[in-house]
């Protein structure tokens, strides 16, 4: 264990670099001029060209690139072109936000998706399993922010059950993780149903019937953890699908996440934003990979960690 | 001190919800239309507009002196100003505040405005620190001397940039002075939870007695407009800060009682389309005229809900030295032809047109696109992010037509000559630069530079005389097609009260918020 | 379990060439697969046949396509799916938003589904260092934000339909490569595979006739949750301004320019969003139906 | 106990509904032994099913018949009821220990878990029940086990569970669906050993499905015979072996190897020296796996699956390769079939296997082929069974497309199937058709030795014994040599020529198959030999002494290789290790 997570760690670390590396050579390429965005526009080029040199920009890559690194290395992600502020604190005020929708958000995609594929498995071949897969279609199709809109319509302008966006309590959670959710649940739904299918045909399915266990026991005891196993390694992409939807979702909501925070940098190229923010996902999506690797083992035994 | 409003009441709280995060509050970096007002709040300068008008008036200068020649300012200062800190306002701070925007460690975008004080070039190149043209003569007075006479001199003192700023404050916190703003303002900061909310609240010492009549004031961030506008109409917001959105403009404006508490005014903004005057076909005048001929304007106004008038010159209408009798280039579509065919294109041409990717701007874009192919210009659109438009309006080889909207030219202070400099004088016509049509007519530039040497404030009819003249000679070479002058449609909640002109206040973005008030309190 | 055993060989005496070309007719017995095919030629001949089907040209902004206040028109006799923003008929634009939405969903998609299986059957077949550097270049892509390296890519490159699929391609072979890694790495444990290396088969060999026809189930189930997921990307692209530009109608950015009415003016929401998803699921009917088809022990399954 | 009269269950299938047990009636007395036998697809598993009331669904039911249990007919009762009945008063144990578990929930669970749905025991007292059953089915360290996952566990010991599993309620009925098929001999004897034991401590009635006649006549007090769904014959044991009155009893009872009735092979094996034309030598073949581990996944545990394994074998000769699961019969085929990277020397032909250039490993490749173990798993499920064949003489380019087409049919025919078979996919044979489509895919080369791994072991008796006459048959034909692993003894004796045991990886002994049978030296020949069930009645064995430990493990830490054995030549070329 100890062995295995020191290597994944070493490994992820890499990953880590080649993102920074990657993302940094893009934004160097991106034809966009990060200084005239912070100048502004009665900036005659003379302030440009200082903004320029105070914030080191007429570096060649390397050298910036190093610099960034170096900084990196002593936890420093520099400071927002546009915002003026530590991009750590940016990242750390928004961060608590944004796990907590992607932590509801994967609740329920979790709730929804494997209850409409556990359903459709059960029922396999009737109307009821069919509806639900033309409804977990509907929730891969529909585009984030009309579901967003629409359910912040329904639920919180019309009937008042939630606050209309916001953000503080359990209540405020509920319609942006839903948002989030129905998008996964479709995923979800699809692949518990094909993985529930193939669980139940197995031999030791047969064998807990034949002990006599009642129905509830051989779904969720023996056929569930199963199933789950394809599921949970799902997790570690679905982060980075998540990644994307975020920035519609808290947008809709006016959650104070870093989705909203990338979005912003992202229109005004806030490089050290941009790169902070990336990092942080990127450390999320190796997290949630190392994590369901980690899972992995305790839902199935014979998996080993190598 | 001007007066104050009699009906105002005193005391209550608004709430204000914006959909992007608040940069900083720092005055002498602040520069979008955002956190412009609100440091307007937190802080205060040498001069500033009446309340709602676009009419200068002393600030924290009691009053100010000319010399003959234009190029010397002494300005009294106010007594008794306090900073939010307790201290007194001096005239070392008022100098350490312009010494600090004009040093290039400050990485200030508005450091250019100062361009006019002795010694400004050595600052800017690093040489020394602190302008030799200021000069402090007393706690009281301070001096300021030009390399030459400039007429908005006492506009520069009024923006942000030039906003007071306590020394001891922005030594203490550095480069995050922005994040703890302390000024001389009506308001101060009680909280700033990042991408949150950020409140402030009454300056009980504030110079101006009987101001600000509101104890707080909450902003909300992040908030999409469609979600803010129905949040005001549930009453749990006062002001949407980014507007009635688009989608629910109809709506709002068919309801009355909704309607009733819109304000309409005017704003300093020109949406307009440049042509590249460096790139054939748009080097030749004839095809420019052509395009500001072809272009439909009243359809694109209806396209935007009427919240726009159609423009034909640079300056929007409520900017002095706007020139009332031009009459700008009709919509002449067989005329626009004719043009196009003695400038030797009868069948047209292809080119491109940039516009920046947020909504209504892809649709005006359309609308614009289709006006040119009527009269056979096949433009293909550029919808792209605003940066990557600025970009390629700063290569001389980058954009042959630009829409401007969405980046377009809100002006930094109520003057004419604010839309000539970086735009469409020589100065901006280099790379990098704002001038994205590449225009350049030195013997405009020496007529501007004539025109803001008269000073003298008694003169400032004939000066917009000069300025119009200037806009005139401007359209007859269009290098832009102006398209139309955005309207502010500003919606509040039923309790808020106020002249309607505070929440249509040419400087101050969505509203004014030392000088409103609430109505439903005591 | 059993089908009725091959054709007659008393004629000749000859063996008979095998019949092969029942993929076609096995799809027509199936009433889903039917419905998905009638859905998609639809599609296609709405696409192909555009200019005929209509009266109007797509970018035409129409003066009476618009209130005098600017608004769209609802759907009426003579706009049947009403108007959008700028006075144009939607239906026109839908029929030729259909030629993008299908080269995205289609062409895009395919060639991300392409990447992904090469990446992964490779890696997963041969493992070894080539292997290692495949799957961890895939880890890397999968930490990086998609969209971001879009709006890279499309930034750096001038936009058009083909660079905004290919960029979808990019950024879109990810998960595929993962999912179609573990599964041939498990593929190839199996002992048929043992069986044609004893007979002497080439890797390529046993790729693609003996490892390919066993992803394709799994190639089909991503291809066509892929369909929706890329016409959506390439709408979230043209939100960016770096997708299709204006006036080329697709889709996706005929629901992005309007999401915001979905209240005011919901057809414009509504249409386009009903054909994405009609594409999608006849493409998941077809799917679902060759992959049974395909699957030989499926045979005679209901 | 159980009474079953004219039991009807039918599948509905593309082609309308079909009967697969038909009109089957039966009883089992208390305390009783029952052995269903019959080959392959004639119903046995689906009359246990119905019994049980699992049939599966939606595809069968029971058309007709009842089943009683006592006075509670079975056929009428719901889901729910049926649970109440299901593992308390019937228990079933199935055919395949391996799948039959459940991967994820430890030993302990699934066996608790049903004590606990059917009784009111505390958790702690369920826990001690399970305990006993697993003491019961004489498992060591009962206590620590519960804790352990199926996969931690040979097949003998999870087949041992299931067992516990079943017997942990004290049913009343014990239906047993192959409980031994899947595991070696010495392991098999162990499971009936504690079968008969059980049986005699609780009085369970036993229903015993099986086609190996030899666990027939060792377990059954009666026997029923079925086919095509329908039962052929019924009665005592031992009048059943000594006067089977139905034709296909007497076909099946003569088809079953019997050690001791291998001698219609010519012995060739002592007339053939040791020659250079040998068709295959091997020697000194270490195969080791490596197994990582550590900080930086560093190899610091090897399995010696392959120590030093030295044989040869002469055109037209069999060798056996026996022994137990896991004492690398597999690895050493594979290595031979050059699917697993290997020390020492392989020759083929007289070509040495390593330091041959690509093209010629290929040509190689054509001289040795491998039938494996499971039929099933080796033809890839998607292809036709035409194509599967030809697949060989495409890859070296022999033959045209039509010529090809004509040489499988042959071959087809060959292996006694018919041509127009050749465009069907393989789940649509029987398992014994299918191991004749790989034995038509390993001649269709023409090779000079086939290794056959396995490649009886899970036939029934009938198909067996074509299968096998199949292969001296065109061994005659064709002087191919075989490398014939399996660790069914009686089959060995039927077949080889000379035989190999193997344990932990060595050859412990060698020799002709007379002196290995008659004349076994090394104990854990003897051992095997023993375990085999005679299949006679009349001989059956005294109790089969089981090993309480578990067999040794080939894994060891690196630089710990496991002692080499010496073999010792006792005489005429028998070879055995010194113990
Ligand atoms: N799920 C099913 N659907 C349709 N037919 C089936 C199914 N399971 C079994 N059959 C058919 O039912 C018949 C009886 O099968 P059964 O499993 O009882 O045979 P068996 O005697 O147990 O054979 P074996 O010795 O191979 O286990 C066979 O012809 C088989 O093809
Ligand atoms: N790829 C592998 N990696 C690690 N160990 C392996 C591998 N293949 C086989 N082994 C181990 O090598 C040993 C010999 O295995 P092998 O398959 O040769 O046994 P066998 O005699 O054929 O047994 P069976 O009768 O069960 O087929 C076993 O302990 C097995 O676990
Ligand atoms: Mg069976
Ligand atoms: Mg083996």
């Amino acid at each position: 264990m100890i062995p295995y997570l020191g290597r994944r760690v070493m490994q992820s670390l890499l990953i880590l670099l080649g993102v920074s590396l990657i993302t940094f050579a893009l934004l160097y390429l991106l034809p966009a001029d990060p200084v005239r965005q912070i100048a502004g526009r009665s900036a005659t080029p003379q302030t440009v060209e200082n903004i320029r040199r105070q914030l080191g920009l007429d570096q060649p890559f390397v050298v910036q690139y190093w610099h960034y690194l170096m900084s990196l290395l002593s936890g420093d992600l520099g400071r927002s072109y546009i915002q003026r502020s530590e991009v750590t604190e940016l990242i750390v005020s928004r961060l608590p936000a944004s796990l907590l929708l992607m932590v509801g958000a994967i609740l329920c995609e979790l709730l929804i998706g494997l209850t409409m594929g556990l359903i459709a498995a059960v029922k396999r071949g009737t109307t009821t399993d069919q509806t639900l897969m033309v409804a977990s279609f509907v929730g891969v199709s529909a585009p984030q922010f009309v579901v967003g809109l629409l359910l912040l319509y329904v639920f919180a302008v019309r009937l008042g059950w939630f606050p209309i966006g916001g953000y503080g309590t359990w209540r405020h959670l509920v319609l942006p993780s839903l948002t989030m959710g129905i998008l996964g649940a479709g995923w979800y739904a699809r692949m518990m149903r094909s993985s529930m299918i193939d669980v139940l045909r197995q031999d030791y399915v047969r064998t807990a019937r034949a002990k006599g266990l009642a129905r509830g026991a051989i779904l969720f005891r023996h056929a569930l953890p199963n199933a789950i196993l394809p599921v949970v390694a799902m997790i570690g992409i679905d982060i980075g699908i998540f990644m994307g939807g975020i920035v519609v979702v808290e947008s809709v909501f006016g959650w104070p996440g870093i989705g909203q925070l990338a979005w912003q940098a992202i229109q005004r190229v806030d490089i050290p934003i941009i790169m902070g923010v990336t990092l942080v996902s990127a450390f999320a999506i190796v997290l949630g990979n190392l994590l369901a690797d980690i899972v992995a083992p305790f839902i199935d035994p014979r998996i080993k960690l190598r | 001190e001007d007066a104050v409003d009699p009906n105002a009441k005193q005391g209550g709280a608004i709430t204000v919800t914006y959909k992007d995060d608040v940069a900083t509050l720092d005055p002498a970096i602040g520069y979008d239309w955002q956190n412009w007002s609100m440091i307007k709040s937190l802080f205060d300068g040498l001069m500033d507009y009446e309340p709602g008008t676009t009419n200068l008036k002393p600030d924290l200068a009691e009053s100010y002196e000319i010399a003959p020649d234009g190029k010397t300012f002494t300005f009294k200062l106010r007594h008794g100003v306090k900073f939010h800190n307790g201290r007194e306002m001096t005239a070392d701070d008022v100098k350490y505040t312009i010494d600090r925007v004009t040093n290039p460690k400050t990485q200030s975008p508005g450091a250019g405005f100062f361009g006019s004080i002795k010694g400004y070039d050595d600052v800017a190149a690093g040489k020394t620190e602190g302008l030799s043209g200021i000069t402090v003569v007393d706690p009281y007075t301070v001096k300021f001397e030009l390399t030459r006479p400039d007429a908005t001199f006492l506009h520069v003192m009024a923006i942000n940039f030039s906003h007071v700023v306590p020394k001891e404050e922005v030594e203490k916190y550095g480069a995050d002075f922005g994040k703890h703003p302390v000024g001389t303002g009506a308001f101060k900061l009680a909280e700033w939870t990042l991408g949150q909310r950020i409140v402030f609240e009454r300056n009980p010492d504030y110079w101006h007695k009987g101001l600000p009549h509101l104890d707080k004031i909450t902003f909300e961030i992040g908030q999409e407009p469609i979600v803010a506008l129905l949040r005001l109409q549930k009453g749990e917001i006062d002001i949407p800060g980014d507007g009635i959105p688009p989608a629910k403009f109809q709506e709002v404006m068919a309801d009355p009682e909704q309607k009733a508490r819109v304000v309409v005014g005017g704003q300093l903004h020109t949406g307009y389309v440049t042509m590249n005057t460096t790139m054939a076909p748009f080097d030749n005048v004839k095809v420019r005229q052509a395009v500001n001929m072809a272009i439909n304007k009243d359809r694109i106004v209806q396209l935007i809900n009427n919240r726009a008038v159609p423009a034909n010159q640079p300056l929007p209408p409520s900017m002095p030295g706007y020139d009332k009798a031009f009459k700008g280039y009709p919509h002449d579509v067989a005329k626009a032809k004719a043009l196009l065919a003695e400038a030797g294109h009868p069948d047209g041409f292809e080119t491109q047109l940039f516009a920046m990717n947020t909504d209504p701007n892809p649709r005006i874009a359309q609308a614009i696109q289709q006006d040119l192919a009527a009269v056979g210009i096949k433009a293909s659109i550029q919808s792209l992010a605003q940066a990557n438009v600025i970009a390629a309006g700063g290569d001389k080889a980058g954009a042959p037509m630009i829409w401007s909207g969405g980046m377009a030219w809100i002006a930094d202070f109520p003057d004419p000559s604010n839309f000539y400099g970086p735009i469409l004088g020589c100065a901006g016509a280099v790379p990098g630069g704002w001038n994205w049509s590449w225009y350049c007519n030195k013997d405009l530039d020496a007529k501007a530079a004539e025109a803001d040497s008269v000073v003298d404030p008694a003169k400032a009819g004939e000066r917009d005389k000069m300025w119009s003249a200037i806009y005139d000679k401007i359209m007859a070479d269009a290098p832009w097609a102006p398209v139309f002058n955005e309207q502010r449609f500003t919606m509040k909640s039923a309790r808020m009260g106020g002249a309607d002109n505070l929440y249509v206040d040419p400087v101050h973005i969505p509203i004014n918020y030392d000088n409103v008030y609430v109505n439903d309190v005591q | 379990m059993t089908s009725p055993i091959a054709p007659d060989l008393s004629a000749t005496g000859r063996l008979p060439a095998r019949p092969r070309a029942g993929v076609w007719r096995q799809l027509l017995k199936r009433r889903l697969a039917v419905l998905g095919l009638v859905i998609v030629a639809i599609v296609l001949a709405g696409a192909i046949l555009a200019p005929w089907l209509t009266g109007y040209d797509p970018n035409e902004q129409m003066f009476d396509g618009l209130t005098l206040e600017g608004a769209p028109l609802p759907p009426d006799a003579k706009f049947w799916l009403g108007t959008d923003l700028l006075g144009r008929d939607l239906l026109t634009r839908i029929l030729y938003g259909a030629r993008t939405s299908l080269i995205i969903g289609i062409v895009a998609n395919g060639v991300a589904l392409l990447i992904g299986t090469l990446v992964g059957v490779t890696a997963g077949y041969f493992r070894g260092w080539i292997g290692s550097v495949l799957m961890r270049f895939t880890d890397l892509m999968m930490a990086f934000p998609a969209l971001l390296l879009a709006i890279c890519l499309a930034a750096v490159f001038e936009p058009s339909l083909w660079i905004v699929a290919m960029v979808i391609a990019l950024v879109n072979w990810v998960q595929t490569a993962r999912v179609i890694y573990t599964e041939t790495s498990s593929l190839s444990e199996r002992e048929f595979i043992d069986a044609e290396r004893t007979i002497g088969a080439g890797a390529p060999r046993i790729l693609f006739r003996h490892i390919l026809p066993h992803l394709l189930p799994t190639i089909i189930v991503w291809g066509t949750l892929g369909i929706s997921t890329t016409v959506l990307l390439e709408a979230t692209l043209s939100y960016l301004g770096i997708g299709v530009q204006p006036p080329t109608a697709s889709w996706g950015n005929i629901i992005f320019e309007n999401q915001t009415y979905f209240q005011a003016a919901p057809w414009l929401v509504f249409f386009p969003g009903a054909a994405i998803l009609a594409l999608a699921l006849a493409f998941n009917l077809i799917g679902d139906a060759l992959r049974d088809i395909l699957d030989p022990t499926q045979r005679g399954r209901a | 106990m159980l009474e079953i009269a004219g039991l009807c269950v039918s599948v509905r299938g593309e082609d309308g509904e079909r009967e697969v047990v038909s009109d089957l009636s039966l009883t089992l007395k208390r305390g009783e032994t029952l052995c269903i036998a019959g080959e392959s697809g004639s119903g046995k598993s689906m009359t246990a099913l119905a019994i049980m009331q699992l049939l599966p669904q939606p595809a069968a039911r029971i058309s007709s018949g009842m089943i009683q249990l006592g006075e509670i007919d079975l056929a009428t009762l719901n889901e729910r009821q049926m649970q109440r009945i299901r593992g308390d008063r019937i228990a079933m144990i199935f055919q395949e220990p391996m799948t039959s578990l459940n991967p994820v929930l430890s030993i302990g669970r699934q066996l608790t878990e049903s004590i606990e749905a059917h009784t009111d025991l505390s958790s702690a007292e369920a826990r001690r029940r399970a305990i006993e059953a697993l003491k019961a089915v004489r498992i060591s360290e009962a206590d620590s086990r519960l804790k352990q996952f199926p996969h931690e566990l040979s097949g003998g010991m999870r087949q041992r569970v299931m067992i516990a599993m079943a017997l942990a309620l004290k049913p009343d009925v014990l239906i047993a669906d192959e409980p031994t098929t899947a595991l070696d001999v010495t392991v098999q004897g162990e499971v009936l050993e504690l079968l008969r034991d059980l049986q005699r401590e609780h009085g369970t009635s036993i229903i015993l499905i099986t086609h190996d006649m030899g666990v027939v006549a060792e377990m059954a007090d009666r026997v029923i015979v079925m086919r095509h769904g329908r039962m052929v014959e019924e009665g005592k044991v031992a009048d059943i072996f000594a006067r089977p009155r139905a034709d296909y009893t007497r076909e099946l009872l003569a088809a079953v190897p019997r050690i001791g009735t291998g001698a219609g092979r010519q012995d060739l094996g002592q007339t053939i020296p040791k020659t250079l034309n040998q068709v295959a030598l091997v020697d000194d073949l270490h195969v080791g796996f490596d197994l990582r581990g550590g900080f930086f996944g560093q190899v610091n545990r090897r399995v010696h699956a392959v120590e030093g394994v030295s044989f040869s074998i002469a055109p037209h000769e069999t060798l056996a390769l026996v022994g137990e699961s896991g004492c690398g019969k597999s690895t050493t085929a594979k290595a031979l079939a050059g699917l697993v990277p290997y020390q020492g020397d392989i020759v083929i032909g007289g070509r040495n296997l390593s330091g041959l250039g690509r093209d010629e490993r290929k040509a190689v490749r054509r001289d040795v082929q491998m039938i494996f173990q499971d039929p099933y798993a080796s033809l890839d499920p998607r292809m036709r069974v035409g194509d599967l064949v030809a697949e060989p003489l495409l890859i070296h380019g022999i033959a045209s497309k039509q010529e090809r087409r004509e040489r499988v049919a042959t071959l087809f025919e060959r292996v006694g199937l018919s041509a127009d078979q050749m465009d069907l996919y393989p789940h649509e044979f029987s398992g014994g058709q299918r191991q004749r489509i790989c034995i038509a895919r390993a001649l269709a080369l023409r090779p000079k030795l086939i290794i056959a791994d396995e490649s009886v072991s899970a036939l029934d008796v009938s198909v067996q014994a074509r299968v096998l006459d199949l292969l001296k048959e065109l061994q005659r034909e064709f002087g191919i040599a075989y490398l014939f692993i399996s660790h069914d003894m009686a089959v060995v004796e039927n077949i080889s020529d000379r035989v190999a045991v193997m344990y932990l990886g060595q050859i412990v002994e060698m020799g002709t198959r007379d002196q290995v049978f008659s004349n076994p030296r090394h104990p854990y020949t003897k051992r095997l030999i023993e375990a085999v069930p005679v299949p006679d009645p009349a001989k059956r064995r005294p109790r089969f002494a089981r090993l309480d430990q578990e067999i040794p493990s080939p894994t060891r830490k690196i630089g710990e290789p496991p002692p080499k054995l010496t073999l010792k030549d006792v005489g005429n070329g028998h070879l055995v290790a010194a113990s």
